[in-house]
């Protein structure tokens, strides 16, 4: 990693990761690229988080669907771990509870592929700091 | 690919199913296939929305039309009036309380509003491994703003400004803390992060490291500017390995990046970070015990003053703050004090953070403005009592915070309103507990715990809480007396006014709150000898009943010490002198028999 | 006085982690917390030697190692059990799993079954409320456990290996 | 410095800024109850965990009490040291911890001079609410001390004697909540551990927790055993403080009358430890000599300084923590041993008594010497040179046993010939004193002048370290001066770094010196006591006729008769010793 020597530097590599995140967006295959957030704090992995992400990587990977997966810390459902987030390109996210391996290939099948929602959705009920 | 136009959501949540959301479900699928819409409208069942209060709960989308109190039989209405005619079923809007406007869109519902995300701003929505989605989330850009366009004194006075107090229970204000360890002359200070989350029931601070480890980074290094210290460390419970292991990742990548080390943005600023583990004593949280065990010390609390401030670790000035002030940091210096100042109650800014647990439905970790009332947390954010049970108390601050009852749920949370209410905001635990709680034993729980994390250093937390504890062991085993109930809150009251450090000092908040809140328990056991929780075994007595009993023996099989007696095919009794109270035969009767009297 | 009865190696292993805390008495806990690692546990001839490492009595290490629980002196099981025990795991009935985890293993807390495979402890809160009542064992943390899952845990153990992610 | 006003039970104070609640109020007579803290003035020795909180007071605006021991006064506070609210709270906690104490007042050895005795009592306690759990430990005896934790209170005054002013380390605070208990490593017991049995920590235990090993009763069946011939001898800083122990004030000399007790108490024969302290001063100043001298002459294998010896927690202390250095010290044995091995091999022949039938008791202000006369080195075939060593507090309590009216009894002198000694002999008991008496003699021997003044100001004082040179006709003998075990160390370790340049250098364990030690009556805290024991010590060594060691008749006459001269080969069987490297390697 280069060494950030000045407040330009910063802002920088904040634009990069920002237009490159705006790039994955608005790539030419917009109907192709899905963001996956997978909660993974104690109670996520705990619960099965592990395998929940391995599951959405492997078989994304096999369906051939281009998709970006990350974890992420506690989204504050605890409750309902393992929590994955789910963006398609153009809607708002969507967080699924219980994400188990039925759980996630039944996303992939119904929700990735065919915008068909899926029982488990967790309503989100705060506001962030933006708006 | 069937492409629905209209999506139906319910709520799937227990309060919801409680009240027959599946029929709803039902109803609305017949309906569906009634006007034969199967290719339009599809129906989701969803988690909780939070809002059991006014459930059952049904959502359309797109249209985000958010009904209320939703009953099976108004399924056909809303598919014929919504989905077919495109008009909303008027009745089942939700009424807004302040303006008694019926509101539609969930998002102009204030509900929707009730938790504010600052401290936990990146958690569940970064990749806490990689530092450039911080950076991306303007990461370190309030660290490079201070650092480059403030003075300390300008820094400073921003966050006295912001009204933020210390989230770890103090409620301190921050901003003249570091002023306090600005001004200790040395020529080495320190930071000191207190992870060292303890309360039981309480992961704020584990959620934040785990999810969002740079903002502690970032701030830490903005306070070092701000005192002049060059050196920080982070004191994190050795139970939170996955907190360890990303907040050494985010170290290591800050290294990388130089946003820690030395001349950070070339502004000549030297700052690094160090870890040290704590070893199970939940006393450390307590800051000069904290800084004795950083020492390598037993982690025994000393006298203040002198304040870590002015004489901390290694016996120089010492700015101690908890994960969740810090997490705020950024966010003020980013969008100024007067962003902050804003959000929050007259006393109490900002937000706080709450570990949501307990008889709830939604167990969690939620954000809130200060001065939410505590119902709105319960049952609008955590979705209400679990498996639609009477909520009795909710438990905030911890072993050193108070049981707070039904007449307090209207009560904005700040730190001085608990505090008149006899409990504390703590570090944020806040345990909802329903009618199979017995508060007698719940106080003895915390007791316990309090015995158990007591360092022994001074006589009244040490022998005074044992006694205590001893006092209301012998109320749950039926041999208290209503004079012991005199000597709990004298004896109470001597510990609180006595004590050395914050431990002790609160320790006997779970008594006091309890025997005030809920005095009629306390009476119901020592004169009555009943515990109607059926919590304490000892008050327990188990009988059976001669109309139902079938004779069939089970229970006098079960029974581990031969207290049962009956001929076979009458009805049998159970000799109280004998009985254990282990409640076999109470689990292993098939007709419902045996009753708890 | 006690003769240091420990490995030479083992001696050495505890030398070179004091030394990568530069002997200092600071870092008392650090070290403490890397010899456990390594050793599983701290008998009183480890504190002998780590006392004359650091240059301090060894009455202010056994201090130290009787006032935080994190630190032992006795072995710890194959498979130590923590049973969670704060507030959340508590009022959902956590004091009901443990008694089953006595009543099976016929163990206390603080104890190690006679085969050395399981001891069990108790702890106060990992921080996974959302799960109560949580159970450890080993690093695997078991959620929502009821007294009637607690044989069924331990027959994962008992069997040799524990059950692949469940 | 700034004065701060306030107010106390209504009455103004004024105090330095950094004043305590707790000094300021006795500095208008009142006097609030404390029970952990302690604090010997001038001696930078204190105990203020704040952890008794039995001293706590309202003070106005606060929302607890304030422990008054540790907190400063402020401006314009406002203080209230017997509200309700306040002798609630104090008696409570009283309550509290006598509630996990056991009720053996009546036969505790340290009733009527227990701190937590003396509070109940003025506190008016007469009952204790709470009942309940109590606290049981394993009873721990040693050569000198015994450990009876059920009565610990956990003031922590031992733990912090044991280790910040005597840098011993043994014990330490163990485990957490109700079972802390000051305890050495592992819960063994002290004669496994590196306790130097200074008995520091029993000096300073307000309760009956930490005790001296009892032998009074072996003192009394050898008294009325008609075979045995028992002699006693009495250190020097015993005559300046038994007398306490009888209602006298601090600083009293009762030599007389302690001389006429002792025979009242049946001894056959009174004598003096300052007549083996003079010896030592023969032995130990001619050795310091004669390594000064080869060292001068250029001789590397003689090492200095010269460290005395006569203290056994010191060298207890030294065989443990620095193995090292045991060739410095210099060998001479103890006064106390050395009287014991002249008792029995010198005295025993002139009046013609086995050494088996004559048994030494020496009267100490010391635990260390109970063990130092049972170390192995100081026996013959199993018979100990000194048979019993007790306290000052247990000497009192026989001639309370024999019905003696001590304060009317008549000043008597000591026997001969052990009973003969110098001013010089005297000043053993107090810090400084050792050096001072080697100076006098070995000035005398070394340039062969009378010297020009006995009294030796720069050695004396309560400083923890001091130094001084010493002019013997034009050499400069750099002297350096170290009680409390905390203080030895530094010197110790500055002679270990190669960065000591002292010729010589006096240890004594305690604070103060043996007027200090662990078996005298016990001082509560109040230094002023120390002082006037010391004073009394230099008034007695002033009122001698002779104040030189080799000056003493019966010094020079043992010489002549027996020894020979000093550093000769009889005095090296009897009068020296050697020392064990005690260190686990």
């Amino acid at each position: 990693m280069e060494k950030v020597k000045s407040l330009a530097d910063l802002k920088k590599i904040r634009d990069e990761v920002q237009s490159r995140i705006r790039l994955r967006e608005n790539s030419d295959r917009p109907e192709k690229l899905v963001q996956i957030k997978v909660a993974m704090a104690t109670c996520g992995i705990a619960s099965g988080a592990k395998e929940t992400l391995n599951t959405f990587v492997e078989e994304l990977e096999l369906q051939a669907i281009d998709a970006v997966i990350t974890q992420t810390g506690c989204m504050g459902y605890c409750y309902a771990e393992p929590t994955v987030e789910v963006t398609l390109p153009g809607k708002d996210p969507l967080v699924f509870g219980y994400v188990d391996k039925t759980k996630a290939l039944e996303i992939i099948e119904k929700y990735i592929k065919k915008q068909e929602l899926v029982d488990g959705i967790i309503p989100v009920t705060y506001k962030t700091i933006d708006e | 690919m069937t492409e629905f136009k209209t999506h139906i959501m319910v709520c799937g949540g227990t309060g919801c199913r409680a009240s027959q959301s599946e029929k709803i479900r039902q109803n609305l699928n017949t309906a569906i296939q009634e006007y034969g819409l199967e290719d339009d409208v599809q129906v989701v069942m969803t988690g909780c929305f939070g809002f059991c209060e006014k459930g059952p709960v049904v959502k359309i989308i797109p249209d985000n039309t958010f009904y209320v109190q939703v009953k099976p039989e108004d399924a056909d209405l809303i598919i014929q009036e919504h989905i077919i005619k495109g008009r909303k079923v008027s009745h089942l809007l939700y009424e807004d309380p302040k303006t008694k406007e019926m509101v539609s869109d969930s998002k102009h519902m204030d509900f929707y509003k009730k938790q504010i995300r600052i401290a936990l701003r990146n958690c569940g929505f970064i990749n806490p491994e990689n530092i450039d989605e911080y950076i991306a989330r303007d990461g370190y850009a309030a660290l490079g703003k201070v650092l480059t366009e403030m003075t300390p004194e300008q820094v400073i006075a921003e966050m006295k400004q912001s009204g933020l107090r210390g989230r770890g229970g103090g409620g301190f204000p921050t901003g003249l803390k570091w002023e306090i360890t600005r001004k200790s002359q040395n020529d080495q200070k320190y930071v000191v992060c207190n992870a060292d989350e303890g309360d039981p029931g309480a992961f704020m601070d584990r959620s934040i490291l785990e999810g969002d480890p740079n903002s502690v980074i970032e701030a830490m290094a903005i306070c070092g500017y701000c005192i002049g210290a060059n050196q920080g460390l982070v004191y994190i419970r050795a139970e939170y390995p996955l907190a360890i292991d990303r907040l050494r990742t985010a170290l290591k990548q800050a290294r990388e990046y130089g946003l820690l080390g030395k001349d950070i943005l070339g502004t000549g600023f030297n700052f690094d970070i160090e870890l040290r583990y704590g070893a199970g004593a939940f006393v450390c949280g307590e800051e000069t015990a904290l800084i004795h065990s950083m020492e390598g010390l037993r982690g025994e609390p000393t006298f203040k003053p002198p304040f870590p401030a002015v004489s901390g670790y290694k016996g120089k000035p010492t700015n101690v703050n908890n994960v969740e002030t810090f997490a705020n940091v950024p966010v003020i210096i980013n969008k100024g004090a007067n962003w902050f100042n804003k959000i929050g109650s007259e006393k109490s800014k900002g937000t706080k953070v709450f570990a949501l647990a307990g008889k709830i439905n939604n167990v969690g970790l939620i954000e809130v403005p200060m001065g939410t009332t505590l119902r709105e947390v319960i049952y609008e954010i955590g979705g209400g009592i679990k498996d639609g049970k009477k909520f009795k108390a909710v438990q905030t601050g911890g072993p050193s915070g108070g049981c707070l009852t039904e007449k307090h749920l209207d009560t904005p949370i700040d730190f001085d309103n608990l505090i008149a209410a006899g409990s504390m905001m703590g570090s944020g635990g806040m345990i909802v507990m329903d009618e199979d709680s017995c508060m007698v034993s719940i106080a003895k729980f915390y007791l316990e715990f309090t015995l158990d994390e007591s360092c022994g250093k001074c006589a009244p937390c040490r022998i005074g809480n044992k006694r205590l504890h001893e006092i209301l062991n012998k109320i749950t085993q039926g041999n208290g007396t209503k004079t012991d109930l005199d000597r709990l809150r004298l004896l109470g009251n001597v510990i609180k006014d006595c004590s050395l450090c914050g431990l002790g000092q609160t320790s006997p908040n779970p008594v006091l709150s309890t025997l005030t809140n809920f005095y009629n328990e306390y009476i119901d056991h020592v004169e009555n000898h009943k515990c109607s929780a059926g919590q304490c075994k000892a008050l327990l007595k188990y009988v059976i009943d001669p109309e139902i009993c079938t004779g069939c023996t089970l229970c006098f099989r079960n029974c581990p010490v031969g207290a049962i007696s009956g001929e076979k095919k009458s009805p049998h009794s159970i000799d109280q002198s004998l009985c254990i109270k282990c409640g076999a035969c109470y689990e292993k009767c098939k007709f419902n028999a045996i009753r708890i009297a | 006085m006690p003769k240091i009865k420990i490995a030479e190696n083992t001696v050495q292993l505890i030398r070179e982690i004091c030394t990568k805390y530069g002997n200092e008495e600071g870092e008392l806990i650090n070290v403490l917390h890397n010899v456990q690692d390594k050793l599983g546990y701290l008998p009183a001839e480890v504190q002998e030697v780590i006392a004359r490492e650091l240059n301090i009595p060894v009455a202010r290490i056994y201090g130290v190692v009787t006032f935080y629980s994190f630190f032992s002196m006795l072995p710890k099981g194959e498979h130590p059990i923590s049973v969670c025990m704060g507030t959340a795991c508590y009022v959902r009935g956590s004091e009901q799993v443990l008694e089953e985890f006595k009543r099976q293993l016929k163990i206390d807390v603080g104890q190690t079954t006679p085969d050395g495979k399981f001891s069990l402890g108790s702890l106060r809160c990992v921080g996974a409320c959302g799960l109560a009542p949580v159970v450890m064992v080993g690093e695997k943390v078991y959620g929502r456990v009821s007294p009637q899952q607690v044989r069924k845990i331990l027959s994962d153990y008992i069997i040799g290996c524990p059950h692949s992610e469940s | 410095m700034n004065t701060i006003k306030l107010t106390i039970d209504n009455k103004s104070v004024e105090a330095a800024q950094g004043t305590t609640i707790l000094d300021a109020a006795a500095s208008v007579g009142i006097n609030i109850p404390t029970l952990c803290h302690m604090k010997l003035h001038d001696m930078s020795i204190e105990n203020r965990p704040g952890g008794c909180r039995v001293c706590v007071v309202e003070v106005d605006g606060r929302r607890n009490l304030a422990p008054a021991c540790v907190t400063e006064v402020t401006e314009g506070m406002n203080i209230k040291t017997h509200s309700i609210r306040v002798i609630n709270a104090r008696r409570t906690v009283t309550e509290l911890i006598l509630s996990d104490h056991p009720f053996d007042c009546l036969v505790c050895a340290k009733s009527g001079n227990c701190e937590l005795q003396a509070l109940a009592q003025k506190l008016g306690i007469r009952e204790i609410h709470y009942k309940g759990e109590q606290s049981h430990y394993r009873e721990d005896t040693s050569p000198a001390i015994i450990r009876e934790m059920d009565k610990c209170i956990l003031c922590r005054r031992c733990e912090m004697m044991c280790n910040e002013v005597q840098t011993v380390g043994v014990l330490s605070a163990i485990n957490r909540g109700f079972i802390t208990v000051v305890s050495p490593a592992f819960e063994m017991n002290l004669d496994h551990s590196v306790c130097t049995y200074c008995g520091q920590c029993v000096a300073v235990c307000p309760t009956g927790a930490l005790t001296e090993v009892d032998h009074t009763g072996a003192v009394i069946r050898a008294l009325s055993d008609p075979n045995k011939t028992v002699i006693v001898q009495t250190a020097p800083a015993v005559r300046a403080a038994l007398g306490e122990e009888f209602g006298l004030e601090p600083g009293s000399l009762v030599t007389g009358k302690m001389a006429a007790a002792l025979r009242q108490l049946g001894f056959d024969y009174v004598f003096d430890t300052d007549f083996a302290a003079d010896l030592t001063i023969m032995e130990e100043g001619t050795e310091l000599l004669s390594r000064l001298n080869k060292h001068l002459q250029g001789d590397k294998s003689v090492k200095l300084p010269i460290l005395t010896s006569c203290c056994p927690a010191w060298v207890k202390f030294f065989e443990h923590q620095f193995p090292d250095l045991i060739d410095i010290p210099s060998t001479a044995r103890s006064p106390q041993q050395m009287f014991g091995a002249i008792a029995k091999n010198y005295f025993a022949n002139n009046i013609q008594v086995d050494r088996e039938n004559l048994v030494v008791v020496s009267i100490m202000p010391c635990l260390a010497k109970k063990y130092e006369c049972a170390r192995d080195e100081f026996a013959e075939k199993g018979n100990p040179d000194v048979d019993f060593a007790i306290t000052t507090r247990e000497l009192a309590q026989l001639i309370k046993l024999a019905n003696i009216d001590f304060n009317a009894l008549p000043e008597e002198e000591f026997d001969n010939p052990l009973g003969e000694s110098t001013g010089a002999g005297v000043i053993f008991g107090t810090t400084g004193g050792v050096i001072e008496a080697a100076v006098r003699t070995a000035y005398e021997l070394h340039t062969g002048k009378p010297l020009p003044k006995i009294d030796f100001e720069e050695l004396r004082g309560m400083e923890g370290i001091r130094h001084a040179t010493i002019d013997f006709n034009g050499l400069d003998l750099n002297i350096g001066i170290a009680h409390g075990l905390g203080n030895a160390r530094k010197l110790l370790e500055d002679i270990r770094n190669g960065k000591s340049d002292f010729h010589a250098i006096e240890i004594m364990s305690c604070p103060g010196g043996c007027i200090g030690g662990g078996g005298q009556p016990y001082h509560h805290g109040d230094a002023e006591i120390l002082k006037k024991r010391q004073e009394a010590l230099y008034r007695e060594d002033k009122s001698k006729p002779i104040r030189k060691s080799h000056e003493n008749p019966y010094i020079k006459k043992i010489y002549e008769e027996f020894l020979g001269h000093p550093l000769s080969e009889i005095s090296h069987h009897l009068l020296h010793t050697e020392y064990f490297d005690r260190s686990k390697k």
